[in-house]
């Protein structure tokens, strides 16, 4: 039963030489695709702060916002990064608890990506406000002069204790994966400094059996915490929308079709990531096509929920006979945010069908080039939700259309260098594959593991 | 603030004026008292059109302290915490009628235009903040239109002039002095009296008082006359009831005592003479049945005034109309003489009628058969309706009337229209019933339109005058070029104004007079009927009222009074009061009014010698595209353009605010290819403008239309900027000039210009939202027609919708509103009124194109039936106070929560600006301050805030909140008289109104206590014909809406 | 045995110390941001006591000469404001009384010039807040319930905080004077509870 | 920190995980109790041959989660409906089940947070005052340190075991 299905690590690479590879990039002085990348995700960001700035100086006004469409792309994008946080703590966690061996190879980053997708995710609704320094402190509840408490009712409150929560809880889980690899850097590292930061880090861990005894049980009982975990943090982003009035809104079906969506665009983002991350660093033997084609299998399953999801929202507003809940969803399709609708289902039912060819699925560039499209098509679902339901809600009278303007684009840009500046930093200075993991399974695949399950 | 205190108030008035002119100074520093006006802001005038948003420059202005949370601003400037040190400026003498805090009223008289509604002006530490209707003003009855409502604003616009102006007319001006102008002015004055000078004074409508302190000034003269001029007057009135009747003057019209009332273009609801006055008349007939007028109205019972409307452009009075046909300008004639022609035809002469079966009449009407008639106006079977119409007419003798007249059907048939009109309803014998003239003065003894203009302009040309003095009127703006001209060959002019003005650019002085509300005047809407204006507060700029100026300028026959006030009180003890009873001065200044018993209506015989005005049946006129001019509720006759509140009030029936548009019917937009917002060059052999084209549903397929009152020249930075001329379309022939009926081309232009609409879809998709029905069905079943969509039907009010949780239980009071929509009319006063008692800011052109408008209260306005002949509805749409609010529990911080008397909440300061419950109220009725708006509410427009209610700031929620300080207020006075219910204020029903409700001229808008069985608004709400908006959504609103029901001939129900 | 065991290098108590310890200044960081005194900077002005350009002294005219608090804020029992006397208020006794010092002679002339004294405001609450006077007066809230014993002040400081806990503690009973809580519970012992509504529009309008 | 606590053996290097659970056993086997054993990842049974209990961490956390979950809903419950009841759209105080998603929130969050302070308790972590006895042992190799032994009988045991390589652990700290 331990016997991989198939091979997992390529090259008959053993222990010592995944530590020189993984190990090569930290310790080597960067290299200028790396700086290129870092250079422009900083300039990127620098746009977004800037008119961010700006936009708390003036007010919302240079949105594209309006009266009727009171949340625009920021909700958008919240929705959006938010999403792609989910693939991270969905592969470490519930892939381990089945046993997914498969994981190891691309768990630590895609963890790593969930931690700075949330962390970009958070920006938005903190600005979304336009006076930031209200929307931070009045929406925890602290004892305050005011003597005021928060609105436990608010589907907003729920959000801030949810996403923080996920946020807190895969630092913790990522960081408790870590602790080895840190020690065995430590361990190879030359230069004193080097040395003394990682033995920080690495809160000076020797890998002895006690402690494995205490981590293994430790990191079981967080993956089993995460589950659950994950799958409520979208469900509660989901009860954003499902909580309130708004036809389009108030739909029973968000929390799984949310939670569904953002499998699938979780996936996309850590495929696009690894295809790169691999070829820059040269880790295609641990990151092997194996890994990848497994992942393209979950986008294409997860992908069919989603579109069933859209389906289905048709055929209830159709099935409820309620005339409001009827017209907004045909104007979805064929309002004047047709466009968006479209483009939505095109990138996420249509495109992902190719792989149902096992030749397209291990197909490097055409997966590459599908993930783009499944993320750009994840975007707009988020925007058809948000944006086409408010237009055009109960009263004709204040029927609307919403343009986003440049600040909208400009700061949604920033959230992506944002979002690179760190996924880059952590390439950097940290092991992008889970070390002590992998070596685990390389002993199986050499066969000395069989002692072990006897 | 109700009744008693108002009448407390009154009592103050006469010292409280006394105060102002005495101690006038100390009324600069006290605005600091407690107003949110900081003492060191400079009073800088706007380096650009201060509604500019989008280019808005944002300095942290020290205001911002005073109203963003002090918190907030720590936040913003980490470290400190304390506030900048604030001054606080006692008087050095107090009036003693003023205490801080405290509101005092002062009856005057309203200056939005010449009707002479009686106002209540609402002064807080000195600065008057709000104008109502005056509830004992027997004209306006309590109620005031939007431009009544805004004047307040006018006020305070900056752009007033704030001293008197002498210099070349090329228009380069240099400030004087009072007594430098005087002086040389005085001057010329005695050279012209020497040498036999011709001096004209040309003003817009006069008081008694005015007129005769005019006319004792030019008696210095040896040729002098004194011209007034209204631009939407129609001389033609006056002169067809000289023809008819023997004396030229506009009658009363009795829209109270009218059955049926057709009207043949005249937008008596909006615009007409004395729109409140009509509109409080007629809707006083069409008030239907309910629980307030006891259990035996029975609605098989009920009757309702009938109102038919054919007219050019769709208005109010065409919108309000429970028939309305679409015609070109100059059909009316045709109209009138067919109905005449159905009537003479069906029921004779009556007897005892002066009108003659004589040849002439029969030759006149011959023609006028409605068949040919209709078919010639192009109304499908239009000849059924005119034969209903008329036999409908028949029916009502004696209680219909019959009207015609204003800018829109003003064409060279005008005055046979009138004729037509007179002719008809003396056949009708409503002359003396619901047309009541008056041996003296009627609503008008002189003519004050065009005609009598025309001849001054003559003589000007001619080079016959050597002095003129314009007032109150701006002839350069509403005769450009024609009078412009004449005015070249003036020697001396002196223009007296509150604005630089097209007019006063041709001037050799610019006198600055005072607001209305900061001077003496008076007026007289209607014989026997006497309104007094006084000043509420001191003149803010250096300025001087007409009269006192004309006083000072009667030099050597100078009479007893020394200043126009005192002139004022002489007069009235003489000629009004005749008697010396100081306390008829004291007792008219607390109710502004006076009264005294009318000359009895005297009857007036039809002269058949005016039938030979009418020729006989002129055939077809031209069948190519005619132009239709005419005035919107807001701009009026262009006066009030410079008034940001009204600029930003969008048309009832376009919706279109800052700009007017080419109104084409739907039809006529595709026959040319043309969508909303193409701009189309109109021209005319004289002139050619540019306009945006709106597409409006029931217009006549060969009509077009646009407002007049925009493009301004000099006015302003916010009047400047609005729209296009529309005067120059007008033409002249001798005396008489004529807006309407022009055949016009038009032409692509190729250019889009967007114009800023509130409402962008004007159907109502049939949703559970509005309902209107028959009268035939609402006899039959009052309730019918509520929720059509079976899927949609929700509880009737009173029942429930099935819940999870138990509702909530409301002791003492509980607030909630009924809405009447069969009495709104559309005309948009409680828009403003909300706007000016609230603090609600207006945005400026560029945000009301991103629909970022603030209005608290808006109506939203609904088609039905077909684009040629659409059924319009107004629904005033508000926050509703729903009892379950779903923008309540969405909020992250409570800042929006229900208090135990049923109000939905809102509180600024604890508002971070997600903007969720904005997305999640079905209503959409509130409003997310997208910037710091009261930034743009600079100088001395800062005076114009209630101090009652919080001025808000960017990023934070607001709506209406049912006017929660005045209810706070009336709580308060409740208690100190004791009358408490557990701990709280008892207000009686009706103590208290909400600003809208206080000024709507229909009493469409009931306010009041739900859990008190016998109010208004609870006896209302439990009226068959009230249902609430989305019930289905089981958001248990607490305003309640009547169905509308159109008295529509069973036949075509 | 796992005392004596090499890799038990710190003992068990030791990190069990280090992560309670961590715990509490944790949450009590956390509850320390209600405190004005941390990250959140406090609306209150309390203990402001500006100089005034005459240094009017209350310890004189209402401590020693026992002027009634309404004889010169007149609007306290009628309007939401108490408003600040008017000059001729002053000049009621000065025109006599002490005439001759420099501050009365700078009155003086002022009151002559008809120019007017800019105090500097001491009890300020922003504008989103409705505040009656008259109501409280009404209801026997004494002045120096919220002014402190203004009678021994030379120059007037603002000595309660004015922050909006403060208000509801009052309203709520908590902190109300014996005599206020007296007159709504008449008949109770030692009355506690609710003075004065706490609805939020109460003061938010 | 602990630089006081002397920590001195010998110390067995190995290669492979099957050799060194074989070893550990032969230890135990011998009575012998005061000895560690490292390695780069963890090897499946090793703790049974090694006769180690099991970790206490799953019942912290549970006891964490389950306070997470009461505090949470007691908190949600006395402010909404103790210290200040607001009519908020017309639902009750006491909107229990909106107060469900906080409850689980807060669960999960002591939960997590409770088992990452066990591991850091019972692991003795951090502790970086010392270095690991032979680099290898976090790259690919295992190791057995064997303490409270003279050094010969030590290393001849372990050699006998299977041991590639002895050497005797000087005392010192790290640095």
């Amino acid at each position: 039963m331990m016997r991989m299905h198939e091979i997992l690590i390529a090259g008959g690479k053993n222990a010592a030489d995944l530590d020189e590879d993984v190990a090569r990039p930290v310790e080597r002085f960067p290299t200028r695709i790396w700086w290129a990348c870092f250079l422009s995700a900083v300039a990127a960001f620098g746009l977004g702060a800037l008119l961010a700035t700006d936009m708390f100086q003036r007010g919302l006004g240079v949105l594209g916002l309006n009266i009727t469409n009171g949340w625009g792309v920021f909700i958008v994008n919240f929705v959006f990064w938010v999403g792609i946080g989910h693939a991270g703590t969905l592969i470490s966690a519930i892939l381990y608890l089945f046993r997914q061996r498969w994981r190891t190879g691309i768990n630590r980053t895609a963890e790593a990506m969930t931690i700075f997708a949330v962390m970009t995710a958070l920006l938005f609704p903190v600005i979304h406000t336009g006076r930031p320094w209200y929307a931070i402190f009045w929406l925890i509840p602290y004892p305050n002069e005011r003597s005021l408490w928060v609105n436990f009712r608010s589907p907003l409150i729920w959000d801030v204790f949810a996403v923080g929560t996920y946020f807190t809880i895969s630092l913790v889980f990522w960081f408790t994966g870590l602790i080895p690899d840190l020690a065995s850097l430590r361990d190879r590292a030359k230069h004193p400094l080097r040395k003394a930061v990682y033995t920080v880090l690495s809160l000076g861990w020797r890998g002895s059996s006690r402690n494995w005894l205490h981590y293994e049980t430790a990191y079981l009982i967080l993956a089993g915490l995460s589950t659950p975990l994950v799958l409520s943090v979208h469900s509660v982003v989901s009860f954003d929308f499902a909580v309130s009035s708004v036809p389009g809104w108030h739909t029973t079906i968000f929390p799984p079709y949310f939670v569904a969506g953002a499998i699938f665009s979780g996936f996309a983002m850590v495929v696009t990531l690894l295809v790169i991350t691999r070829e820059v660093f040269g880790l295609k033997d641990y990151i092997t096509l194996n890994h990848l084609e497994k992942m393209n299998k979950i986008m294409l399953a997860t992908g069919m929920m989603v579109g069933y999801a859209y389906a289905c929202e048709f055929f209830i507003a159709w099935y409820s006979g309620n005339a409001i809940e009827r017209f907004a969803l045909t104007n979805r399709a064929f309002g004047p945010y047709a466009w968006a609708y479209w483009i939505m289902v095109a990138c996420n039912v249509a495109v992902p069908q190719i792989f149902w060819f096992k030749r397209a699925r291990r197909n490097i560039p055409l997966m590459f080039i599908v993930s783009l499209f499944v993320n750009i098509g994840m975007w707009f679902e988020r925007f058809v939700i948000v944006v086409t339901s408010l237009h055009r809600d109960f009263l004709p009278s204040s029927w609307r259309y919403y343009v986003p303007t440049f600040y909208d684009w400009g700061i949604t840009l920033g959230s992506f260098g944002w979002f690179f500046i760190w996924f880059l930093l952590f390439v950097r200075f940290l092991p992008v594959i889970a070390m002590s993991e992998v070596k685990a399974v390389i002993a199986e695949e050499k066969g000395d593991g069989h002692v072990a399950v006897a | 603030m109700n009744e008693d205190t108002k009448l407390k108030d009154h009592v103050e008035a006469r010292e409280a004026v006394s105060g102002l002119i005495q101690h006038w100074q100390h009324w600069r520093g006290i605005e600091d008292f407690e107003s949110k006006v900081p003492s060191d802001e400079k009073v800088t005038e706007f380096d650009q059109n201060p509604f500019d948003w989008i280019r808005d420059s944002t300095e942290m202005a020290r205001r911002e302290f005073l109203t963003i949370m002090g918190a907030g601003v720590a936040m913003a400037t980490f470290g400190c915490a304390r506030r900048p040190v604030h001054k606080i400026i006692p008087y050095v003498i107090k009036p003693e009628e003023v205490t801080p805090g405290i509101a005092n009223w002062y009856a005057t008289t309203c200056g939005g235009c010449s009707a002479g509604c009686g106002a209540l002006v609402k002064t807080r530490e000195g600065r008057p903040i709000k104008v109502e209707g005056n509830p004992k003003h027997p004209l306006n009855r309590g109620a005031l239109c939007a431009r009544g409502q805004s004047s307040i604003f006018d006020l305070y616009d900056p752009d007033r002039l704030k001293a008197p102006l002498a210099g070349s007319r090329t228009g380069k001006r240099r400030q004087t002095t009072w007594a430098e102008a005087d002086e040389a002015i005085q001057k010329r004055f005695k050279e012209l009296a020497a040498k036999k000078g011709r001096v004209r004074v040309l003003s817009g409508r006069q008081g008694p008082a005015s007129r005769r302190l005019v006319s004792e000034f030019l008696s210095i003269f040896s040729d002098g006359e004194h011209v007034e001029y209204e631009p939407l007057f129609d001389d033609e009135i006056i002169e067809a009831r000289r023809l008819c009747f023997g004396h030229p003057s506009i009658p009363r019209y009795r829209f109270d005592r009218a059955e049926l009332v057709i009207s043949l273009g005249a937008d008596f609801l909006g615009t007409w003479l004395s729109p409140v006055e009509f509109a409080r008349d007629w809707a006083g007939g069409r008030k239907l049945p309910n629980a307030l007028n006891g259990p035996n109205a029975l609605p098989v019972k009920a009757t309702m005034t009938k109102l038919i409307s054919f007219e050019p452009t769709l208005t109010v009075t065409g919108s309000n109309a429970d028939e309305r046909f679409a015609i070109r300008p100059g059909d009316e004639l045709k109209i009138a003489l067919a109905l005449a022609h159905e009537v003479v035809a069906s029921a004779g002469i009556r007897s005892g009628s002066s009108i003659s079966k004589s040849e002439t009449l029969v030759n006149v009407l011959r023609g006028y058969t409605p068949a040919s008639v209709a078919k010639e106006i192009g109304i499908t079977n239009g000849d059924l309706a005119l034969r209903r119409f008329a036999s409908a007419l028949v029916r009502s003798s004696g209680r219909s009337l019959i009207i015609g007249g204003g800018p829109q059907s003003q064409t060279s048939h005008s005055l046979a229209l009138q004729i037509a009109v007179n002719l008809l309803n003396s056949l009708l014998g409503n002359e003396g019933v619901t047309i009541e003239s008056d041996a003296g003065a009627g609503f008008a003894d002189r003519k004050i339109g065009f005609s009598a203009v025309a001849k001054l302009i003559a003589e000007m040309n001619a080079g016959s005058v050597d002095a003129l003095i314009v007032h109150g009127t701006n002839p350069g703006y509403t005769i450009p070029r024609l009078f412009e001209d004449a005015l070249k060959k003036v020697p001396l002019v002196i223009v007296m104004s509150e604005y630089e003005n097209e007019t006063s650019r041709h001037a050799d002085y610019v006198l600055a007079t005072p607001h209305s509300l900061e001077s003496w005047g008076e007026a007289e809407p209607r014989p026997g009927l006497r309104s007094i204006q006084q000043p509420v507060i001191a003149p803010i700029h250096s300025t001087r009222a007409f009269e006192d100026s004309i006083l000072l300028w009667t030099e050597g026959k100078r009479p007893k009074a020394s200043t126009w006030y005192d002139y004022l009180r002489t007069f009235w003890r003489n000629d009004v009061f005749k008697s010396d009873r100081e306390s008829f001065w004291e007792e008219t200044l607390r109710t502004g009014v006076f009264e005294s018993t009318p000359a009895p209506a005297k009857r007036v015989e039809f002269r058949n010698s005016a039938l030979d005005r009418l020729g006989p049946y002129a055939g077809t006129g031209n069948s190519g595209l005619v132009f239709s001019a005419y005035a919107k509720v807001s701009m009026y006759d262009g006066r009030g353009a410079n008034n940001v509140l009204l600029q930003e009030l969008p048309e009832p029936t376009s919706a279109i605010t800052w700009d007017n548009s080419l109104n084409v019917a739907p039809s006529l937009a595709k026959k040319l290819g043309v969508s909303e917002n193409d701009v189309l060059e109109l021209s005319t052999p004289d002139h050619a403008a540019e306009l945006p084209v709106h597409i409006q549903p029931g217009l006549h397929p060969s009509v077009v239309s646009a407002a007049l009152g925009y493009g301004r020249r000099s006015v302003g930075k916010i009047g400047d900027s609005a729209g296009v001329d529309i005067y120059p379309f007008m033409t002249v022939k001798g005396s008489s000039r004529f807006y309407s009926g022009q055949s016009v081309q038009l032409r692509k232009t190729g250019k889009i210009y967007r114009l800023a609409s509130t409402q962008w879809h004007a159907v109502a998709e049939k949703r559970p939202i509005i309902n209107d029905i028959t009268l035939a069905q609402y006899r039959k079943n009052p309730a019918a027609s509520i929720h059509t969509e079976p899927e949609l039907r929700p509880a009737r009010p009173g029942q429930k919708l099935p819940t999870l949780w138990p509702e909530h239980v409301y002791q003492g009071q509980r607030w909630g509103m009924a809405i009447d929509l069969n009495s709104c009319i559309g005309c948009g006063s409680c828009v403003i009124a909300c706007q000016v008692e609230n603090n609600v800011p207006a945005v400026g052109r560029e945000l009301v194109r991103n629909s970022r408008e603030m209005h608290w209260l808006r109506i939203d306005r609904y088609f039905s039936g077909t684009p040629e002949r659409p059924d319009v509805l107004f629904q005033p749409m508000l926050c509703q106070h729903c009892g379950n609010a779903p923008c309540e529990p969405v909020c992250p911080v409570l800042a929006s929560v229900h208090n135990d008397e049923g109000l939905n909440l809102q509180v600024y300061n604890r508002c971070v600006g997600t903007r969720y419950c904005e997305n999640n109220c079905p209503y959409k009725v509130r409003r997310f301050n997208f910037f710091d708006y009261w930034k743009s509410y600079k100088t001395t427009m800062n005076l114009a805030w209630n101090p009652d209610v919080t001025v808000r700031s960017r990023g934070v929620m607001e709506k209406c909140t049912f006017c929660v300080h005045r209810i706070k207020g009336a709580q308060d006075q409740a208690k100190d008289k004791g009358k408490v219910k557990n701990g709280k204020g008892y207000v009686e029903d009706g103590a208290m109104k909400t600003a809208c409700e206080q000024t709507c001229p229909t009493d469409a808008i009931v306010f009041g206590d739900l859990n008190d069985p016998d109010s208004r608004v609870s006896k209302l709400s439990r009226d068959p014909r009230a249902f609430r908006v989305l019930e289905l959504q089981n958001t248990q609103p607490s305003i309640s809406y009547l169905t509308k029901v159109r008295n529509k001939d069973d036949a075509h129900a | 045995m796992h005392g004596a065991h090499p890799e038990n290098g710190v003992s068990l108590k030791f990190h069990a110390k280090l992560l309670i310890a961590l715990v509490i200044t944790g949450t009590a960081g956390f509850a320390a941001f209600g405190d004005r005194k941390f990250v959140v900077p406090s609306a209150s002005n309390q203990g402001y006591a500006p100089e005034q350009p005459i240094p009017f002294s209350h310890r004189l005219m209402a401590g020693n000469d026992r002027i009634p608090c309404l004889y010169c804020h007149t609007g306290a029992d009628k309007s939401r404001h108490a408003g600040i006397p008017p000059m001729n208020v002053c000049m009621n006794c000065h025109q006599v009384v002490k005439a001759d010092s420099p501050y009365i002679q700078k009155l003086k002339q002022l009151y002559n010039e008809k120019k007017t004294i800019e105090w500097v405001r001491v009890h300020e609450l922003p504008d989103f807040v409705y505040f009656s006077h008259k109501r409280h007066v009404l209801k026997g809230v004494s002045c120096e319930t919220c002014h402190g014993d203004v009678a021994r002040m030379d120059r007037v400081e603002q000595v309660a905080p004015l922050t909006m806990g403060w208000c509801l503690d009052c309203h709520r009973g908590k902190t109300a004077p014996p005599e206020v809580l007296g007159r709504v519970y008449p008949n109770q012992q030692n009355p506690r509870g609710p003075v004065a509504p706490t609805q939020c529009d109460t003061c938010h309008q | 920190m602990s630089r006081s606590h002397k920590e001195e053996g010998v110390l067995g290097l190995f290669d492979d995980p099957v050799r060194l659970i074989e070893a550990v056993r032969k230890l135990r086997s011998l009575g012998l109790t005061e000895f560690e054993v490292f390695s780069p990842y963890a090897i499946e049974g090793i703790e049974k041959a090694q006769g180690l209990k099991r970790s206490l961490i799953p019942f912290v956390a549970l006891v964490f989660a389950a306070l997470g979950c009461t505090l949470g809903f007691y908190f949600e419950y006395w402010t909404s409906v103790v210290d200040w009841p607001l009519n908020v759209g017309g639902k009750p105080y006491n909107s229990w089940p909106a107060f469900v998603p906080v409850m689980f929130e807060l669960t999960v969050l002591a939960g997590g947070l409770a088992t990452f302070a066990a591991l850091l308790l019972f692991a003795r972590l951090p502790n970086t005052s010392r270095s690991a006895l032979d680099p290898s042992i976090t790259r690919d190799r295992f190791a057995i340190l064997v303490a409270g032994m003279n050094p010969e009988d030590a290393s001849n045991l372990l050699t006998t075991i299977g041991a590639r390589e002895v050497r005797a652990i000087e005392p010192r700290g790290w640095f």
